[in-house]
This record gives C-alpha cells, structure tokens and sequence, in this order.
C-alpha cells in the first residue's frame, strides 16, 4: 500500500544506525536539559570575531544559551570572557550589547570590576565579614576563552580539551581567508526561530536542500557534476565541503557579474563556495568574496538564537565595501534570497515534530561523500550521541506507540 | 502665498505615501513601480548596536526591484498578508528643487494564514520625492528599521 | 452559615456520581495528555464538509491537536486524509489552507506525493539504500477517513468502531436537512480560546444557560413550555435536542421576521431550533434556515482551537444567501449576539479553575430529559471517564485539599 | 483651481474619519450615528482563504445599528476599552458626484480592565463619504480585516 | 474664506506633531523643548476604575521638564528605544483666539536593545497648540493613556 | 586569582547561615509551589486600604496569586471577602475592578448572592436534588479577613493566627499616621513585572542600593550619619525602619521646597522617611507627605504582579492633593525617579538567576541595626525557610554543580 498506516509510520525506516533521527531529539525536554549540560556546557563554541573588540576595554556581550556572557580585551590585550552577572546580587553588570569598559560598575550597588574579571571595590565594605565578602574573594565567573583565526572561542567547562584539540584540522581550509586580510564584521543580525536548534544546523549541514532554493537550483546545482564535489568530516562532530564547491552566477537575474566587482578573499575565487559546520551550531561560509559566521544557541526545546556576522576587508574602500555588503545579502542578509527560507524550512520541520505528526528525519544519503552525502549530518549525530549518550533513532527509550493513540 | 504652495505639497504627498503602502500589502508590485521614479533607489537601514555601524539589508535600484519582484513567485515565502501604517510626519523641502524629504512613521504587523495578527517590525520611511514629475512619483527610499529581530526574514520590501 | 469556609468549599457537593465535576479535569496535565491520547487519537472527529472539497485534487488542511492534516479528494473522488508531513525529513507539505493539489511537492527536498498519498517522486534516488528509502516505502501517513450525511470525519487509529457505529443515530434527526438540498460552507472563522476545551463544548450541551443570552431570554425561553421541550443522549456520549425548540425572534429587536423572507432547510420550520453534540465536541446546530457547525481541539490544557462554520444552500439566488447570512451572523458570527457571550463564559470559568479558586462545577439538574436538564453533560462525562479511565469528581486522585493552602 | 478643490476634500474627509474612530472608541455610539448619513451601510467583510470567498460577519443598516447600540447594555460585553488608529490613505472621487471613497488602513488595539494592551486587530476602511450634506458625513463603511481571528469575538462594530 | 483658514491650520499642525513624536523617539529633547510654548505644561493621566478616579501620573511645567530631561544621564533608564505613531484626529478651535484643540491617537512601541519590538501603550494626545507665536508650538499635551500596566516605568514622556 | 573558575562561583560563598541565598529560590518550580501553599495560604496579606470600599456593598477586586477575590463591605458594614467565583459552575461573579454590588448576580445561568456570600437565588431550582444544591448549601467561599489601621487584609487559611498577632507591633510606628486623619488613595497602579515576587519585595527591604538611585544619592545617603539610622525586625519576617530617617531634599534639582507646600502626615516631619516591610510581600512607605503601600502577589515562578498605592488625606483642598500627588510621583510613580529603577533592577537579577548564570545572592551586611544592614532581609528568609522548610543556601538539596556544566 502506497500510504502508510499509524503502525508503519511509527515504525523507524529499517536502515542502518545513525541514518534515522527520531522527532524526539528536538522536542523532549530531557533530551533538552542533557544537550545545554553535555554539550553547550563542555564544548568551545563561536562567541565573536576578534575584531569586534579591537582596543583594550573594547567588549561584546554574548548570549550563550539564555546566559549573557561579556567578551572583553583586557588592559593587557587578552580576550577574556565573564558571565555577565554581578558577584554580589546577580544584576547583570552591561546592557549595550558592546562598548568599552575600562571599569565596570554594577548598577544595583556599586560594585565595580576590572577588565580581567577582579573585583576592584565594595562600596562600605566594612559591613561585611571580612574574607568571605572581600575585593579578594568576589571576582566575576571567568569563561575559558581562546583565538583560532580570528575567530573567539568559549568554553564554560573549567577543564577538558583546549580548543585547537577540539577543532583539529576542520578550520584549516579557512586559514587563509581568516588570516591573510584583516577582516571586519559589517554585518550583525539576531533572530530567534521556534524551531530546535539542531533542525537550524541542519539547514548548513544539508546539501540535498539545495532543490528548495531557486538561487541554488540556477547556479548550483549544475555548476560543477555532482560526483566531482568533495565532502569531508572530522572528530567531534564538524564537517563541510573538502574541495571548493562551484556557482554559476550568470544562471540567476541580478547575480551575474558577481564578483568581477570586488577582489575576491584570499586563496579562492569569486565563484568558489566553501563552507564548515563546526560542531555543535556554528557554520562558516564564504562565496568567493564574502564570508559568513551563524551561530545557533538553544533558547528551549523550541526556541533558537541565531546570530549571524557577515564579514568584509577591514579598511578597504567604501565602494568594496558596498559591493560586498550587497554580495551578502544576496544570499544572506534578513532580506536575502536564501536565508528566510532557509528559517521558514527549519520552522516548518520543527512543527512537525513539535505535534509528533512528524516521527523520524531519513538522513541516509550516501553518495561516497560528493554530491549531496548526508555524511556531515550523521557525523554531527554521532558526536551528539556521544556527548549526550542517547541513540537518535530513539533517544527517550520510550516504546514506539505515540501519545496521539497512532 | 508661500503657505498654500507648502500646504498644496503637503496635501499631494500623503496620498503617494498611502499608496505606496497598500499596493506593497496588496503584494500589487506594479503598482508599487508605477508610482516610483526612474531612476529609483530603495534601502532597508538598520543601526546596530553591537557593531556601533549603520548596515544597509537591503538596496536595489528600479531594476534591481523589478527583478526581485519578477522572482517572487520562485521563492519559497514567509507565507500570510502584511499590514503597513505609514503616518507622515514631515514633509520639508530638499537641497534640490522640486524634491522633497518625507518622514513618516510605519509599524508593520504580519497576519498568518490562520489569521492571526503580529507586530513585525516598527521605524520610519525617509523618502524623496519628487515633485516635477507629471505625477508625483518616489524617487528614493531609506526603511530605518527600529525592529532588528524579524523572526523569519522577508523576501519583500517593507 | 450561608458562606462556605475553606474546608466546605473543597469538600464535593453530596451528589449523585456524575453530577459534580472537578476543575482539576480542565487543568491538570496528565488529564490532559489521556485525553489526548484516548479520546482525540481513539474517536472520530469532524473534520469538514465534503463540499470544501468538491473536485478531485482539491483539499482541505485541518488542524487535529495542533497537528496539520491534509483532507483531499482523490482522483477517484474518494475523500482521504493525510498527515501534512513530509516521509523525509518533517517539512510541511501544504501551507495554503485549501487548494487542489494534483501533485504534492515538498518546497524543502522536493519529494513528491499524489492525491492518495503515494509517494512519486525522489529526487536523486540514487544516494539512498534502495528499499528502505524508495517510492514504495516512503508513502504519507493516512488518517481513516468516512463522510456521513456530506459531513467528513477522520478517526487517527488504524483499528476501532466504523463511523457509523460511533455516530449510532445521533445524527438521525439531521439526515433530511444535510442530504435533502446540496449545502455549502459560507462561513468559516477560527478562534483560539483561552480555556479548556471542554470548557467550550458544555457551552453547547448547557440548556440552563439560555438565562445567559438576552436574546434567547427574549425569544426562546418562553417560546414553549419547558416541560413539552424534548432532550435526548446517545451511546458514545452524543447528546441533544430529540425534537424541535421553538423561538419568538418577534422577541428581539431586529430579529422579527426571520424567517419569513428566505426558504427554510428541508424538514424544519423558519423558528425551529435542533441541536446534537457529538462526542467529543462537534456541535451541529440549525435555526431554521441556515446550519452551525462548530468544532474544537485541544492545543493545551488552557488553549483550545475553534472552528465555525455556517452552511446554506449550494446555488441559491444571492440575495438568499444574504439573507442567510444575516440569519447566521445573528447569533454565530464573530459578531453576532450569541457566541461572543459564550465565549466570554468559557473564559471565565477557565480562569477560575485554572487558579483553583473554583474548585467543582455542579451538572445535577434533572427534569427527565426536558427543560435544562444537565443530561447531555452528564453523558457526556460518562463517555469522558469510560475513555480516560478517570473520575470527574477527582480525575487525579488527589487528596482533596488543594495547593493554596485552602 | 482643481487641485485647490481636492485639498479640501481631502482635509474635510480626515477630521471625519478621526471623530469616527474616536466615537467609537469611547463608546459613544450616539456621537458615531450623527456622523452616518441617512441611509447608511455598515459592513465587516472577511476574505476566507478556507473557502475562497469573501465572507460578510456583519452588515447593518442605520435601523439595524441603531438597535444594535440600544441592546448593548443588556449583553455581555468583552470587558475593556478599544483603541483605533485610523490613518487616511487615499480619497477619491465616486462615480457618484459629491461622494468620495476613502482607504483608510487601521489599528486596533483591545485595553483590558486590568491595563494591559494587545493588538487586536488589523485592516482597512473602504468608506464612501458624501461631501454635499451639510455636514460632511459617513454613507457607508466595509471594514476589510486582515485578522480573522478574535479570540473572544465583539458586540461592537470595529 | 473661512475653509481655507481652517485647512491651512490642520496641516500647519500636523507637522508640529510630527516633529514632536520624532523628537522624543530620538530622545532628542532640546529639539522637543523647542517645539513646546513658554509656559508650557505637559501632564499624563490615566483613569483608574479601580478608585473611579482620574490620576495624574506625570505633571511638569517647562522648568520641570527641562530639569528632568537634564537629569536622564544620571538615572538608570529602561534600555532600548520608544517608537511613537502619532494621527491627529480633530483639529478645533479652542476658547481662547489662536489657540488650537488638537486630539491625536498614538501608538508607542518598545524596541529592546536586542531588537525585539513590543506594544508599549496605547492612548491618546489632547494638545494645544498655539498659532500666534512666530513657529507655532506646543502650549499643553495631556497624555491620556489607555494602557495602565508598562511593566517597567520609564523616565521620558510618553 | 581575581576572577573565579566555574568550581569557585558555584561554591556557597564561606558566610554564616542565613547570609547567602541561591538563586533556586526564584527559579525551581517546587520551591514556587511550597510558596504559594504555606506562605499565600497561610500568612495574611494587604488587600486594599478600607477607604476603598467605603459604603455598604462597595466592592474592589483584588488579586491573589491569580486567584480573583471580592473584598466587600455588607450591609452590616462589616468587611468580607469572598472568591469571586460562582458555586455553581465557576463562573466569575465580578469583572469591574471595583463598584457597588448589592446583589451579586452571575451572568452564566443567573445564581445570585448577597453581600454576605450567600446564595440567594437559582434559577428554576427544582431541577436540582433538594439539599446538596439549594440556597443553603451553595454560598460563597469566604476569606478571613480583618482590618487594622484601616489597612484589609486576608488569610486563605480558615485557622491559624489572627491579624494582630501576625503583624506584632510592626505596624506601631504608623498607626499614627494611618489612623490619625482619614485617608484615601489617590494612585494605584499595577504592573507585571518579569521577575520571582521575592526579587521586587528585596528591592523594598535592601537599604544598600540607595546608591542606585540618584535621587538618594543626592538626597538621602548623606542626610544623617549612617550610625545614627535604626533598623528593627520583628517576628514573622516583618523588618523596617526603627526611627526616621531623612532626606535632604535640597540635594536634588527639582525636589527642593518639598514639604513646605503641604502639610506633613501625623506624627512625621516632611523629610521623615519611614517604612515597615511585611511577609511575605507588602511595603509601607512614608515619605513626609504621602504614604505608598505596594503589595506583590507571585504569577508564577518568575512572574510577578504588583500593586502600587498612594494615599493621601481625605477631603483635602484640591490643591493640597495636586501638591501630594506630585511628592508620591516624584518617587513613586510609574513615571517617577525610583520606581522604574527598582523594577529595572529586579528583572535585572532575575535573569541571572534564571539562566542559572548567577548562582547566589549575597545579604551579608551586618551593621548592628544601622546604616545599610541586611538584617531586614535575613529575617526575612528566615521566615521563609521557617514555612517552606527549605534551606535558602539549597532550597532544592540539589548537590552544588549547575545545568550547564559548569
Ligand atoms: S548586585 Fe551588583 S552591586 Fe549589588
Ligand atoms: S523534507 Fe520533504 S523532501 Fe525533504
Ligand atoms: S456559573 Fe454562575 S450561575 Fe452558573
Ligand atoms: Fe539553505
Ligand atoms: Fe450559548
Ligand atoms: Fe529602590
């Protein structure tokens, strides 16, 4: 029979381990609660690009997970990163999402902390028991913090793997455009998405989805031949393209000439597109002559912070520089061809799951890694499943039967 | 009588601007161009805060426009109606004659399919506009979105 | 004493079983989930009129618990219903609320399905293990679908009870008016309502509170003697009028002549009134010349789902159908005299009971099926326990003092 | 001076629309019908993606509203108080002399009696004004509305 | 030709209205204060149907005004940024020869600094206006608000 | 090392018990049940000022922990207060916020009641069983209710102490003012802020964030010599001021000439500032001119909604009252110096606490009942802890390490 019944809907497709994902990894709450501890709780995740806090005191704020984090270069140039929460009372400390702070006072009472994270005054501190309550004992919660490219990594866990460990060599093929230009965030968006954060991800991950884009199907899908491309993954869960994919610009009205305009970033060519996932929810991007970093942090089962940065050539001339700008919203930008509907597919997927009409995500393409392999997909599951220690094919242990009486 | 040539501008604007507005909810993009001059030139501007830069989301010009507007029906689309209240709030003279800078307010409100309504984003129109034209027609536009958080973005102007 | 104290207000009014009802049936959350699971995935449901979906390929998308369902006409003229989900990987199939469909394509992947819910299409087949992802295997889900008198009705288990069997003759009364003249939605509104969704049904299956409604205080409550007035239930938990109530619309200001100026439904008089509540909350009312229908679904213990329509005659003369209209808008309409108000009532009740300030709704009123008798609620909640297996007196077996320390 | 003569109208017609939605605001529904010419026509009208049709949800004449605002005090009534913000977007001329249509688009916003605001609803006035009466009156108003769902629906026109 | 005065005084006002709402979204107070009369009185007020009284929540004259929006550096402010859409409803004479009556509704939303917008407040502007002074400015602003609860207060006019 | 590593911030700071909170008591979901259990149902709390309901069958609604009460005055002059919840099926008797009711009458099916909470009408009764559903049986749920100073309060619990013994004497420094002139209120206003209800009650009871407030930096930190303020705590969890303290208010542009316009209170002069906090969550507040008493009630675990009252002298020439309203706004209201500050403040915390980024709360200052001493909110806590039972260092006995692995 062609259409399937409740019984065969709810039964997992009969393929191999890690080419079947249940609905319930992005809906369960204990599922939830095992990812924001195991995951973004011990692994290092993108916070910001370097240059978003150049001079000393320079400072970003940073929402991890629902916490606000403050990025800052100290008085001796080092990135360091803060919670965001006073030692005292817990009022949040900043407000403007970035600025500088060669001294940071809290609003509430007038604590005041320095750029490496020491409290440096109580007003009236002889109310208080001498060392339990001293400049001494009250410093702010330091957020293990390091550089690869330019780019800012965090880490909450005190221990464990330095970043270098945790990236390997998934960054390499970036090393070139990350470092051999300095470079600048132009561009900054937040939105927050009802969906997982995982069905975000999923989207950078997922090159069979390149049929939902009409920019993609004229000029990428037939740009080079399918069995030419080159995937590639890593430990710990990241993957991307492993050769430069291609885009035909002239396919689509108003890409053509795309650059010709603007010189294009080191190492590639106008026309090239190159992308990794880092594990756990950052993605970048560059197409030629414009790079892209989103970041994917959970709110909730259901709720998605995504920050996306579009970077250009620091100091280059204002003309590149809007050349640029318009090559990423081209693709990218809020108002972009891609990227709403990108948001829209990760939505509708995640309301699916949500009323548990959806059961199972098939990410069982193998194509040798070209083409459109879902080998970067079941490599994030994997690493998932490690950190998290449940199996996607049914990460609640619970019998088959759905609550809907299916 | 200085006065009534300012008033009789006044007067001849706002309806531009009322126009504009319900032939971008009617998603009548036509009707929309019908109304813009040749060249024309549409922004969308949004002030961030956490790189203390202006970005521009989006810029086309009058050709750039029609060929999104042409794509439209290939893109995969925040489905649901738009609701644009523009409220002029100044209408002054520009550096050139017979163009004028029109301020107005906006808030923009998205109804689902399902008929349910949303506030999507609030800021103001800067607009040109020119006067000299056989009819007044918008020769530029700058969106200065307050709204940063879209949710879902937009495939269409504001 | 006449006021009661914390203890007596806690205590269940000494009544018969069955005649006092627990807030906590309309508040707690494992109620909630049986009653999902039991009566919402286990019983059949109106879905919508078979003429919303008239030609082959035309469909219909509903919304059963917050999961998306597609009805469609097959291109065999046969009615069936489909989960609105992609087999590959969730995305919603169809957005548009009604449409014709002669291919269903998926925006995300572009798999394809047809109006029998076949899977046709997969694009690239190649990359995937040939049986387990195929055409064959990856067919839609399927809802069991039956329509009775031009009413469709989907049922989500696989197994169970014929429609017919589960509608028994409940809907006897209304065969003439539904199959005697070819109907046609006219009016169709959707509202969210902050109450539980038994909460909206009782507003239905409550004569007693015609004293509620100043139009029906004008026109119906002496429009025939209370004891000649004829109440009837059904196996299942159906229940309503088992012959005609009168109205006066003289009465009411601007209601006179109702009646007068447009053809009544087959079998009934311009002021008779006919009601039938079916299990577990459709309502199908009609007043002379134009029918309601009115369903709801659970989106929450405190969210429920409403949809209204309102039927006339399918190529009637247009002034008739203005007419109609008008008569439907009277009491239904979104503005209309009546349904505002008993929007109003379920709201509040909800409030009272979700705060549990309300404690116990009492449905004891006994006039031998005549009059306002309770009996159709009481039914009604008899039916609720068979499936939920729980008592409404105390659903959650909770010792009887309550969380505010009453 | 044509132009001179639409300016007029266009001034003339915007205090109307004001009063309007301030009379309704405020519940002052004696206010509202000495605004209304004689015979008038009140319309919500609803485009239902359902099925495809446009839906009418109320339709009164001058007699029918006039009950309407009479029965008031004896329904129960949604609690709170309605905010519109009505902003004129275009007037033009009827194929009926002295009459003008005005588009108006509009905000309502629902106030409950505990001080907390939510949008409510949002659409259009398509009105039909006439310009000879003495004073400048209301002929007939289909209110278009985006929003298709109320909650709680409303005994009160929008 | 008594139209005519009235038509110029509508639209001579509805820029001063104008300019203020922008004024104070940009919390660009100098510029507020140089569209306001000397004396000047600014009050909000909310009817309260909890004492079945009318409240003043904010009173200031243009001293109090000025010392206030001096003050604001100092205070811990409400993040983000107010947006204000303001439609004049009625333009009318007021008892007193070149003063005007001028009822605006207004909508304001709040944008946090994370750019997510809200309804704020709902309510309505009673203004007068004075014609005779040189640029015609703001003698008095009752805000009357429907909107009781703000969650957190603010500093600034509404 | 200044800053603290992960390990270190979620470590209880060294201080005595008493001395330090975690931030589960805002945010766990059964801490927030045991709060509104043993302490909103037990302990009694400000309703309204007795002005408020003036003559025989006045009435104010009043809300507690969501739950909607009637505070009335009988025909007997006595005052009541009864859930605003119908006995029959729940329905809510009242919706104005206040007016005069000399019979209750329910909109639903028409049961009446009378200003004693009794049922005095059903109609068409004899469709009930006699005795379980009468007149007699069916009155209202009454609440303790008592009234000093003017002050109402109410008690959910049927037993337990009565009003004077729970208050003490801590309201004896303002029954001076309270009763010695007729009073009214001139302001109320309600807020919902986004915070636990104990944050906002904190603001009230912590003395050291003066420094917040500009105001009270200019006019209040250096008006008398921290030494020679008084700090009292009482019983029950109730702590203010023991002796005035004073505002200089000179100090502030725009505030001077303060006091000099109007006549001061009973008992105080017009720099005089005087507060008593009641537990759980009421403050009066003096400040020479004019009284305001705000009250919290929780929503839930990080909802809270406050009422805010400013209270004049009754009968007093308009002028005077203009005068009066301007001292309590200039503070107090909604638009006022401090009010916003300190609602700003607690959400601030709350968010902190929320994402579980701050941990704990320091109220350690110990001044001998002087200056700025946390006395007020260790006495607090520990009549906290007294009826919940739970321990303010752990409330959940969760062992130390957090959610986010850190
Ligand atoms: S909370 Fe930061 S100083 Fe008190
Ligand atoms: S989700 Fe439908 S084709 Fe992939
Ligand atoms: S609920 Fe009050 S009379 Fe029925
Ligand atoms: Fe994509
Ligand atoms: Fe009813
Ligand atoms: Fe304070």
């Amino acid at each position: 029979m062609p259409s399937r019944s409740s019984d065969a809907w709810n039964t997992p497709p009969a393929l191999p381990d890690g080419s079947v994902v249940s609905g319930d990894v992005y809906t369960d709450t204990g599922v939830y609660a095992d990812e924001v501890r195991s995951i973004y709780g011990q692994t290092w995740r993108f916070a910001c690009h370097e240059s978003e806090v150049p001079e000393p005191f320079d400072y970003r704020l940073i929402d991890h997970c629902g916490q606000s984090l403050i990025v800052i270069r100290g008085d001796d140039g080092q990135v360091r990163t803060f919670f965001n929460v006073c030692s005292h009372r817990g009022a949040k400390l900043l407000s403007e999402p970035a600025g500088n702070a060669s001294a940071i006072t809290c609003f509430y009472h007038r604590w005041t902390y320095d750029s490496r994270g020491a409290c440096t005054g109580i007003p009236r501190p002889a109310g208080y028991p001498k060392e339990a309550v001293s400049k001494q004992s009250m410093g702010l919660r330091e957020v293990r913090t390091d550089v690869l490219h330019g780019l800012v990594f965090i880490c909450l866990a005190d221990d464990g793997p330095a970043l270098t460990d945790f990236i390997g060599s998934a960054l390499d093929q970036f090393q070139d455009m990350l470092t051999g230009v300095p470079l600048e965030v132009f561009h900054f968006n937040r939105a927050v998405l009802a969906c997982n954060w995982k069905a975000w991800h999923e989207t950078n991950m997922d090159l069979y989805h390149e049929f939902m884009h009409v920019v993609l199907r004229k000029t990428q899908v037939n740009a080079m031949p399918m069995e030419d491309r080159k995937l590639i993954t890593f430990a710990n869960g990241h993957g991307g393209s492993g050769g430069d994919l291609k885009a035909k610009y002239d396919g689509y009205q108003g890409f053509s000439g795309r650059g010709a305009d603007v010189p294009a970033l080191p190492g590639v060519g106008p026309a090239d597109f190159r992308f990794m996932n880092l594990f756990p929810s950052t993605a970048i991007i560059s197409r030629g002559t414009v790079i892209r970093i989103d970041t994917a942090t959970p709110l909730g089962p259901n709720q998605t912070l995504l920050e996306m940065r579009g970077l250009g050539i620091k100091g280059e001339p204002e003309e590149h520089r809007r050349i640029r700008q318009r090559h990423h919203n081209q693709y990218w930008g809020p108002f972009g061809r891609n990227v709403p509907e990108d948001m829209i597919a990760a939505e509708s997927c995640a309301d699916s799951f949500r009323s548990e009409a959806g059961r199972y995500q098939i990410i069982a393409r193998d194509e040798n890694l070209t083409g459109q392999d879902d080998a970067i997909l079941r490599g994030f599951y994997q690493e998932w499943s490690k950190r998290t220690g449940r199996d996607p094919r049914n990460p609640t242990g619970h019998p088959q039967g759905r609550p809907v009486g299916q | 009588m200085n006065d009534l040539k300012k008033l009789l501008e006044g007067e001849a604007v706002r309806p531009l601007i009322g126009r504009l507005a319900l032939a971008l909810d009617d998603g009548n993009f036509a009707a929309f161009l019908a109304l813009c001059d040749d060249p024309f030139n549409y922004r969308i501007r949004v002030w961030s805060p956490e790189l203390k830069k202006q970005m521009t989301w989006l810029e086309h010009d009058r050709e750039g426009l029609t060929e999104l507007f042409k794509s439209l029906p290939e893109h995969l689309q925040r489905p649901g109606r738009l609701h644009r209240q523009v409220t002029v709030a100044t209408v002054e003279p520009s550096n050139t004659e017979d163009y004028l800078v029109v301020t107005s307010s906006f808030i923009a409100h998205h109804t689902s399919l399902e008929g349910q309504t949303q506030t999507l984003a609030v800021g103001r129109y800067l607009d040109i506009v020119n006067m000299s034209a056989e009819a007044i027609v918008l020769t530029a536009r700058d969106v200065m979105l307050d709204t940063r958080d879209l949710g879902i973005g937009l495939h269409v102007p504001l």
